[in-house]
């Protein structure tokens, strides 16, 4: 079903939800998931530009010029769904009410630092939701290649780049595995049935233990 | 969509004794009676309470006050209320005044997960003892730490199912602060429509604030117009 | 007209207000102030607990039980009214956008000090709205009687009860005189017809100097 | 009352070159297109801007940068706007970046007369450099400063003729925190409505807040969908 590794990791990311979740979709990958969502979850989008209950994208030529997501695409919204203000909409990430954060990665260290808003000199966009998400919501998901476009590790002993957040990082999956942090290190969950173990290694810049129920997805 | 409307015994099953519980209304508007009364019934104590005012004698929380369940009230004004004020002075209770919009942003600020604000009330009187003063460009400044609870309680005139909020007239006052500011979040609606009922440009706390939503089957008379107060 | 001395300041107050104002009566003498208003008038009413456009009185049998203003007093609202939470009900006061704010007083001082909130063991109510509305109005208008119930002076040349806030009030209307605090100190700029010039300043235990254009109300 | 319906050029009198002004909107959405363009027509240089991004190449604030009229622009992301950061990266423009929610604070803190907020957000990041520093019982916090404009530009789907203020949907976003934060506060509105025509419940920001409201006789093209941002 899910051939394509950014396809494959958003499947895989759908898992982690349940229902009842209040989640955010930061860009990219993470965007797939709702896809992969199965139906019998319910759970409520937030978008950090003041939606919260938001829905699918929106076809062509149903686009609301006023409804758009914090990456700027048109979407709709699910009944239930409440606008608020952008002082609102972050008071939900960094009061606690954010159940679940999916957002991608530059770097992640084994301790579960993230790094994905800056490349000194290279990339500078700003910071945008990005830090708030990291260090406030409850369970911070990394949606994530492997490796870089040219196949460096993104997975290090420490990130070289200026961190989004420490010791933020829950769980990371990418198209290759699905590593938990824990406070000994990274643990290998689930190995793709397209890799193997020592791929997977040979691919990861940090230690990785190997789970006792280590799993294929 | 989960159905957040539930019985009062459910949504208050967390509650303990000790805790910290903040309480929405100024005056009878928006004071959640049905609430207080449950918290009065399942017998909790030495709670703390963060009020505007408490209520007037006989009413509301003065009635958790009078009863001896509160030994900390944090509030701004009392001057609707001899009997807590007399309380107060006995020491019966131990009360932490903060100018009312002061009040306000401290609660605002711990639902917003900041870890306080800076503000320039009162620089210049004697709230600058005892706290933490710093320096900014603008000047100087008291730092307020933010203030948060372990259970709000809040009024609402109208809920959804998925917890949307919308308070009426001056009833709105503290309620959507406190909404933000617990980690149990309970509010009583005088009417419970469908999900999609309430418009969402016209939801004023959004239902992902709110854990717990109760119906309010008949108003209590405590809801009422006091007639002491008609001029 | 005026012949009650609270009705005598409240009709001198109105004639501080011009049109377009946003104005905060506070509890006592200034709730009177609107009945003096004259009908060619047209301003905004702030009440703090959150209404920007506050009414009169609600008569018995039409009180509204969701609609008090600060004081506890069932009242009505105008059209064009606005609610708000009491967050953004004192961002109003505190971020400049109250023209006029009349309160009460226990002591005032030469340099436009105030003093309402607490006699310490014998009155402490709390602090409420007093303390902003006292610091951040655009001006602040002081109605008092000119002395306490017991004939002392409330006007003095400091303040001994702990500060509201110093340096705050620009002008006081007694049922005696009107005094305009200048940098200079007091300046009588009225005097009540019925009262004469040596029990104003009897009565006023702070320096006064008086206007060149003193004139009687 | 007092009619605030006015022409542009009335309400932006009082704006001259050099000073701060903020802009709501977050994308399209909830941006002032023809406010911007009044600024432009009428030549203002040196501008400080205060908004969530840049808009994208050719629109919107972005048409001020580009054109040379802003000295410094207080943002959140320019992720959708290479020209602009090309202009930063060329240092033909000082941008000064914070995270999102804590630059709708820091506007939130102006407009509430705040002197600044207490936060926990980049304290272990290269954020904190610079910074003032201080300790709270909950922990180290970076001091963020208030900020205030000389004047804000808000776009309002409705305004009555008292400068009460309703947003729709996704494009309230910054608009009614920076209606709070400046001196002169002049608001779009695409429709104008007699006073008491919104029910006041559903007011999003009072009209106390507004200094002048224009109609916008005919929404200008960039007004309209994005095609390349539709899926």
């Amino acid at each position: 079903m899910c051939v394509d590794p950014k396809e494959k990791i958003a499947c895989r990311a759908a898992k982690e939800i349940s229902s009842g979740q209040v989640i955010n979709l930061g860009i990219g990958i993470p965007t797939l998931i709702p896809t992969f969502l199965s139906s019998d979850i319910s759970v409520t989008f937030h978008s950090e530009n003041g939606i919260i209950g938001a829905g699918g994208f929106s076809r062509s030529g149903e686009a609301d010029r006023n409804l758009i997501d914090a990456g700027g695409t048109y979407i709709s919204t699910v009944p239930g769904a409440a606008f608020c203000d952008s002082s609102l909409s972050f008071a939900l990430i960094r009061g606690g009410r954010l159940d679940l954060s999916f957002l991608g990665a530059l770097e992640l260290s084994e301790k579960g630092d993230l790094a994905n808003w800056i490349i000194p000199g290279k990339f500078a966009p700003g910071i945008g939701g990005a830090m708030e998400l990291a260090q406030k919501a409850r369970r911070l998901v990394i949606t994530t290649t492997h490796t870089t476009s040219k196949g460096a590790p993104k997975i290090l002993r420490s990130c070289k780049l200026p961190l989004t957040a420490p010791n933020c990082v829950d769980l990371i999956i990418t198209e290759l595995a699905v590593i938990r942090v824990s406070s000994a290190g990274l643990v290998l969950e689930e190995i793709a049935l397209e890799t193997d173990l020592e791929s997977v290694v040979r691919l990861t810049d940090a230690p990785l233990s190997v789970s006792d129920n280590l799993s294929t997805f | 969509m989960i159905d957040k409307v539930t019985t009062i015994d459910n949504a208050l099953r967390g509650v303990t004794d000790g805790q910290v519980v903040m309480v929405g209304g100024f005056g009878v508007p928006g004071t959640p009676f049905l609430l207080i009364e449950s918290l009065l019934r399942l017998n909790f104590v030495e709670l703390t309470l963060i009020k505007n005012e408490a209520n007037e004698a006989g009413l509301g929380v003065s009635k958790l006050i009078e009863e001896g369940r509160v030994k900390r009230l944090i509030t701004s004004h009392l001057g609707l209320n001899g009997t807590v004020i007399s309380m107060m002075n006995a020491e019966d209770i131990t009360v932490d005044f903060f100018p009312q919009g002061i009040l306000a942003e401290k609660i605002r600020a711990g639902g917003a997960g900041l870890l306080g604000i800076v503000t320039d009330i009162g620089i210049d009187t004697i709230l600058r003892q005892g706290k933490q003063i710093i320096k900014l460009d603008s000047g100087e400044g008291i730092v307020e730490p933010a203030l948060r609870a372990d259970i709000a309680l809040v009024h609402a005139a109208r809920a959804d199912r998925a917890g949307n909020l919308v308070y009426e007239k001056s009833a709105r006052n503290f309620n959507p602060l406190m909404a933000t500011a617990a980690d149990l979040v309970v509010a009583e609606a005088e009417l419970i429509v469908e999900v999609g009922e309430i418009p969402p440009d016209q939801i004023h706390t959004p239902g992902a604030f709110v854990d717990h939503v109760i119906k309010i089957e008949e108003l209590l008379p405590e809801y009422g117009v006091l007639q002491h107060h008609v001029r």
